[in-house]
């Protein structure tokens, strides 16, 4: 017993450690910005910042589980964008919202299904497969909302509106409502990859495919159900933010992928496949939110804002390079 | 002591080989029912049926008296039936307990039960007194050893009655096979059968029963006990000729020594001199995992090195990357010719053509006639079997692909050829064809050290062996002047000499 | 530069009044209230004005941008002028903008919402904060700001489109190369152009579907090649915006249809004025950027001193032909920072 | 003598047939948008057709090389952007424009030189590096440009403007100059991929970089000069493109990377590295091409455009594929 104590220690503490590495960076953020700006650490603007980080959050939790699986993941920002148009023309079809909603993540899941048939059935490969859909999922966008954004408040019925206008922008307990859609997000999706059979089975095909196969896991379906994930988060991500403006627009969504795989990334998870946390993508977008919103307070122009963004994710990549490096000569 | 597996009249051919001929093996329980042949005899062949990875062309399996068909590892597992490769089917992200339980977690609602699949990790692993592996381990961070026990803990979460260990001991320091040895005696204790692939005659005294010996996919007669026969006997069986036979008889003209290496340091290695002399085949001997391999790459400027000295003709040379080794008459074939000696994806020609840019072209441009002609003749000088010069290196047979990185090499004209483990998975007319190579070489003045594995190649090629333990050079014989006990004692760590006279010199 | 005379001309009579005004109590303010002021930014009352436009490049936003940091200068305000990196397309981003700027308690803030429905709820938020609200250039689908200043782009698009009809003889056919799809200052822009012909000239025919560059002036090139290949007797072709224009443009002089096909478009830019000299461009709207600035300030500092303002200002806007070209007033309208 | 002979016609062979995969494609895009359109097969539109590839094209050869390399190349649509810049930033400081044509592609290598460094050097995977350069290299582009476009009608001298208005818009026997350089360019790169030895430790790096290493290659070196070459074109296109508009808009370029990577795989380059031809790069950008124009003189609305190059791209590649298996298990 007292072994298994010490085995569990050690767990915990090598997963520890790699979170460290994501926190430390946040943690710096954090630090330079308060100091450098009276504005940074109010509650207005922390509220602020999660706010504006929630959405791309939620994304990069689904994408972290196609990188995981050793995947690439481009139409994420498509498959937002058809999301919205989705959740907007059911909406003015008359269904009640939550059944919109419904509908619109099951879309995204079934986004998600076409990837996994292309890269499992057609053997694209997932870079490939993720491009040619990026173009497809997005011209489905304009058809779908005969390329004019669509108001929530012309199709949505009174009550309803309500109930979307609460989902985004609404608050309890002074916090808004997308930060918690993204945490319980996370939480269950850290359950799901940490926790459970599909969990371990995502890791083991991320991490050999080939050993998965012969150990009995279908990778096949292991794959297309990671997409599937991706795509419903992204699905959702799409509705969160359709109420949070209040309208979908054909281009919403744009090159959000990138904005998840450099969120995912940077919060360490590998995009060799077979390493990653959830808590690790959310961090990750965070630290590029609180940038972001660092240098705004500061008044650093926005050009200038798009190199810091570039270098951050070389910086973040390559120190997590130089970490597993270090780790790995220890041993 | 029943019988728990029969194999009968196993037969299998793959394009051009006939891989398998009407085998048969018995394994009673409780038995290490030793495989024994030659490269290429069909041992893996033989296993990989059992396991369901091949179908067979002809014949039945018997597992327990009942006769059955496998179509994958899945079924063999739920049968009874485990392999351990030698090539690890891994997940090296995953923990310990994770790959024992891959695929197949205890869950409650789908979720693990991380508690029971650490406790029973941990029984297996308390089972085989197997201490220095926890449960929570990942398995990227073990060693080579390490990870073949966690293998044998696989097969054992399935408790299965047969164990396969196809060539276990090949990646093992002699601690490690110690401690193998004493898990497949606990197995024994337990019961089970298993069948033990190796080409090391000397371990086999240790556990085997029994032996079934194949050649060239043929069963050579009924198995017999182990301790009934001695081992030249054995050998005899397997290879089915005299060693004089399988080498080729040659004189060579030995000139002085024109390569040296002093002082090979890196985390592997740790070696003070080797030199070679012109036309002269020095053989490397060593356990696996002695660092032959890590000196031969620090001598090609392969891997970062904390110091080394190299002189060609009595000069210093930089060999600070393999461009530069080879600038300076160096080569090097690696023993992974598939991840490192070949692009599989690009033609033959491109391939042998490879390492002799300048050969093939002026001022920078490629001479397409002089490059087929140039990797024609090596084609031909070697008798390569491709239809065409255009075809992918990935469609060759595995000795073939041999022969493409020695026809890359060749056409270098290099001043050394380091070989490392030039003839592993190569069939015994391609060895020949190898060794008369070398000869060939060596008789234009080529100095070469050949790595290898097969003691009575080593001594039936070379001219001098040096011999490795641990990563140091332990000592060092005349091959003709030897035996391969002295060998063994040697790269064992149970003798030492002439270090102290590399020393001095 | 930025056309500023020639604005103050036109809203001459308020300006006065307005600028007047204002310049006596910002001296005063110096004086009595700079203790005060001081203070007051330490809680809620700061002196900083956000200016959150749609983007950062165009000559049309510099204007604009020049305009409000004009008025702040003169009345005392510091104005900081932000826009999404991506430009127009980079609604979510704007949205955070905004919040981020209601986090620092500004004293008031001017918004030129990418998006109508987008932005209401960014524009709610800020009134809930106290926060003056002020609208420039596009409008929300809400009520929930204090003051609009902007250009009617359906009229604008109208305007163009009288010039161009006439221009082509009241006939023929007529391509529309639009900007990115959604938007509601280029939907406006595309409606008033489509209503009026449809209305006013009938034997106009406007060809095709209204193909989008997505801001892309090689993709504009292609595409006005492809509509000339399609459909050889095309008289005219209107865009949207000026990305799109530059494509369309080059397009036709590469054509050598230079002023032989005509094109309508929106804003200027040193290319597009290129373009309107040399006559390619037939039609162009351009709007009052540097009144529309000053004016959106203008109002908020109204609003921070508690005074009256109209619901809606308009900035108006000049159709600039290849024939007013070398007027003063459109000169410095097109060439506001010298050329 | 006669054994030799056969073998090489035998390999010519074989590289006709790869060749004629995407010819074929080409051609039935070529007669079934003939059929449905009279205006398809004119020698004006022709002309255009290959004028409006002829951008997208020179990218795609650059590009190519880095996939060749078993890279990727995300930064390539920023590189012309800044390209762009720089080319106008120069012309406007006075410098003759030809002159400003070589700093400019010297700029756009030594683009392709940090991302090379990134990669080889820091070992980044080679998605991330240029995803953060990608950032980078567009946040300059605003800086050099001040966020604004501008004309090269201003900034270049009466003489110089009229060359480059030649470059941009001339034409020589009917056919414009901007055909001219691409077609010069992708003959450059064919032979420098197919004839020199350059060319052949490219293939032999992306192949399967430890045996070129090991084969005496400087397979960092190689990787490097590869990711230069991209960075060149990059540089040459938006010379190209800025000549082509007499405008460089700090926005120019943005997505072409996708492009040129779609154009590039529809040609038959492999994105695992080792396989590609220049040739092959530039008919997958006509596909794309032919594809845009045919449709726009069928008046197809742009949505379903987007869709139909989508499915293109997958179509396109997974017909490589098949044609790959069906070689494989034919020998
Ligand atoms: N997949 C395959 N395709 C074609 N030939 C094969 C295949 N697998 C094995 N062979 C051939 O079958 C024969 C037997 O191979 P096998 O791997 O069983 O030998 P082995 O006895 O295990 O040798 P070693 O001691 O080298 O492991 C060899 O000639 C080999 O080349
Ligand atoms: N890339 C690697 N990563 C980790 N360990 C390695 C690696 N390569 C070799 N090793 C280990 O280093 C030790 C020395 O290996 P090396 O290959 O030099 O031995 P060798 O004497 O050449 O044996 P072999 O017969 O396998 O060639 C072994 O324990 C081996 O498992
Ligand atoms: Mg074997
Ligand atoms: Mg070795």
């Amino acid at each position: 017993m007292n072994n298994s104590n010490t085995v569990k220690n050690k767990i915990t503490r090598t997963k520890f450690a790699n979170f460290l590495g994501s926190m430390a960076g946040l943690f710096g953020l954090i630090i330079i910005f308060s100091i450098l700006s009276r504005a940074f650490l109010t509650v207005d603007n922390v509220i602020s910042i999660t706010l504006s980080v929630a959405i791309y959050a939620t994304l990069a939790c689904g994408i972290s589980f196609v990188l995981i699986i050793g995947g690439a993941e481009l139409s994420a920002g498509s498959v937002v964008g058809v999301a919205g148009a989705i959740f907007c023309v059911s909406l003015r079809a008359g269904i009640p919202a939550w059944i919109c909603i419904i509908i619109t993540i099951g879309c995204g899941i079934l986004c998600g299904l076409f990837n996994g048939f292309l890269v499992t059935k057609m053997h694209l490969i997932p870079f490939i497969a993720t491009l040619g859909t990026q173009y497809i999922f997005r011209g489905a966008t304009y058809i779908i909302s005969s390329g004019s954004s669509i108001s929530v408040r012309e199709v949505a019925s009174e009550g309803d509106l309500a109930g979307l206008k609460f989902i985004g922008s609404g608050k309890i307990l002074g916090i808004p409502m997308l930060v918690y859609i993204m945490v319980i997000c996370a939480v269950i999706l850290t359950i799901v990859l940490s926790k459970t059979t599909l969990g371990r089975k995502i890791f083991a095909t991320g991490s050999n495919v080939e050993a998965a196969r012969l150990s009995g896991i279908s990778t096949d379906k292991i794959t297309t159900i990671a997409y599937m994930f991706s795509g419903g988060m992204a699905g959702l991500a799409g509705v969160m933010l359709t109420t949070r403006l209040l309208s979908a627009q054909p281009t919403a969504g744009t090159s959000f992928e990138l904005e998840g795989i450099a969120a995912s990334v940077i919060g360490g998870v590998s995009m060799m496949g077979g390493q990653g946390t959830i808590p690790g993508a959310v961090m990750g977008a965070f630290i590029v939110g609180i940038m972001r919103n660092g240098l705004n307070l500061l008044g650093v122009n926005t050009f200038w804002q798009q190199v810091i963004t570039g270098v951050i994710i070389i910086v973040a990549v390559w120190a997590d390079i130089m970490r597993r490096r270090r780790e790995a000569s220890k041993k | 002591m029943g019988e728990i597996l029969r194999m009968e009249g196993i037969s299998k051919s793959f394009p051009g080989v006939k891989a398998l001929d009407n085998v048969n093996i018995v394994v009673n329980s409780g038995e290490v029912h030793a495989l024994l042949g030659e490269n290429g005899a069909g041992k893996s062949t033989l296993m990989k049926i059992l396991n369901g990875v091949y179908a067979p062309d002809e014949g039945k399996i018997i597992v327990k008296g009942k006769e059955v068909s496998i179509h994958n590892i899945k079924e063999a597992q739920e049968l009874g039936i485990s392999i351990i490769f030698q090539e690890f089917n891994l997940c090296p992200d995953l923990t310990v307990a994770d790959n024992v339980y891959i695929g197949r977690h205890k869950n409650k609602f789908g979720f693990v039960d991380a508690k029971y699949v650490e406790k029973e990790t941990q029984k297996i692993l308390d089972r085989f007194k197997l201490n220095m592996i926890k449960p929570g381990d990942v398995v990227m961070t073990m060693s080579v050893a390490q990870m073949q026990m966690v293998e044998i803990c696989k097969a054992m979460s399935f408790d299965s009655d047969v164990v396969v260990f196809d060539e276990p001991t090949a990646a093992l320091a002699d601690s490690e096979i110690e401690q193998l040895f004493m898990v497949i005696k606990q197995l024994q204790k337990e019961g089970k059968g298993i069948i033990y692939i190796s080409h090391r005659m000397e371990e086999l005294s240790k556990i085997a029963d029994r032996v079934t010996v194949l050649r060239d996919g043929q069963q050579v007669g009924d198995p017999f006990d182990f301790a009934s026969v001695t081992l030249d006997e054995l050998i005899n069986r397997m290879v089915g000729r005299t060693m004089e036979d399988k080498y080729p008889k040659h004189e060579r003209k030995i000139g002085e020594v024109f390569f040296e290496a002093n002082h090979i340091r890196n985390k592997k290695v740790n070696v003070d001199h080797i030199d070679v002399r012109k036309g002269e085949i020095l053989g490397i001997a060593g356990l696996m995992g002695a660092g032959r391999t890590e000196m031969a790459r620090a001598i090609f400027g392969a891997d970062p090195v904390s110091s080394i000295e190299v002189k060609v003709n009595g000069k210093k040379v930089n060999v600070g990357s393999p461009g530069q080794a080879i600038k300076n008459g160096i080569a090097y074939l690696t023993e992974d010719r598939k991840n490192e000696g070949l692009a599989l994806r690009l033609d033959c020609e491109k391939n042998i053509n490879m390492a002799s840019m300048k050969k093939i072209s002026k001022y920078g441009f490629v001479i397409n006639k002089t490059a087929e002609e140039n990797a024609k003749h090596y084609v031909d000088a070697l008798s390569v079997k491709t239809p065409k010069l255009g075809q992918l290196a990935q469609f060759l047979s595995g000795g073939n692909q041999q022969k493409l990185v020695l026809a890359k090499w060749l056409s270098r004209q290099v001043d050394l050829l380091i070989f490392d483990e030039p003839t592993r998975g190569i069939d015994v007319g391609a060895k020949f064809e190898i060794y008369k190579l070398m000869n060939e070489l060596s008789d234009q003045g080529v100095g070469i050290i050949m790595i290898s594995s097969e003691l009575p190649e080593l001594l039936g090629m070379s001219d001098r062996v040096a011999l490795m333990h641990e990563g140091s050079i332990v000592g060092e014989v005349i091959a003709k002047e030897t035996t391969q006990e002295e060998i063994m004692e040697y790269i064992t760590g149970l003798k030492t000499k002439g270090t102290e006279r590399e020393g001095n010199e | 530069g930025c056309g500023k005379k020639a604005a103050d001309e036109t809203t001459a009579a308020k300006k006065d009044e307005t600028t007047k005004a204002a310049e006596e109590k910002t001296t005063e303010a110096k004086k009595d209230e700079t203790t005060e002021a001081k203070k007051e930014e330490g809680a809620s009352g700061s002196k900083t004005i956000y200016v959150i436009g749609k983007e950062s490049q165009y000559n049309h936003w510099l204007c604009l941008q020049d305009g409000a940091e004009a008025c702040g200068k003169e009345k005392g305000y510091d104005v900081i002028y932000q826009a999404p990196p991506l430009g127009e397309v980079d609604i979510e981003k704007q949205v955070s903008m905004v919040e981020a700027a209601i986090g620092t308690k500004p004293a008031a803030i001017v918004l030129a919402p990418n998006d109508t429905d987008a932005l209401a709820g960014a524009c709610a938020e800020v009134q809930e904060a106290g926060i003056p609200m002020v609208l420039v250039d596009s409008k929300i689908s809400t009520e929930d700001y204090d003051c609009l200043v902007a250009l009617d782009n359906e009229k604008a698009g109208a305007d163009v489109a009288e010039e161009i009809a006439q221009r082509i003889g009241g006939k023929g056919q007529v391509g529309i190369i639009s900007a990115v799809p959604g938007g509601a200052t280029i939907m406006a822009r595309e409606n008033g152009f489509i209503n009026y012909i449809k209305e006013k000239y009938p034997d106009i025919e406007i060809v095709g579907e209204i193909l989008y560059s997505q801001n892309d002036s090689s993709k504009a090139m292609s595409q006005t090649y492809d509509m000339l290949a399609a459909y050889p007797d095309i008289k005219a072709f209107y865009t949207t915006n000026t990305p799109t224009a530059e494509g369309i443009a080059s397009a036709l002089e590469e054509k050598g249809l230079g002023g032989k096909v005509l094109l309508g478009s929106f804003d200027s830019s040193d290319t597009i004025n290129g373009y309107i000299q040399n006559g390619t461009i037939a039609a162009c709207s351009v709007a009052e950027a540097y009144n529309m600035g000053y004016e959106s300030v203008a109002q908020a500092i109204n609003l921070i001193e508690g005074k009256d303002v109209e619901k809606f200002v308009n900035s108006g806007n000049s159709i600039v032909t290849p024939a007013n070209f070398d007027d003063e007033h459109i000169q410095e309208l097109l060439y506001p920072f010298g050329k």
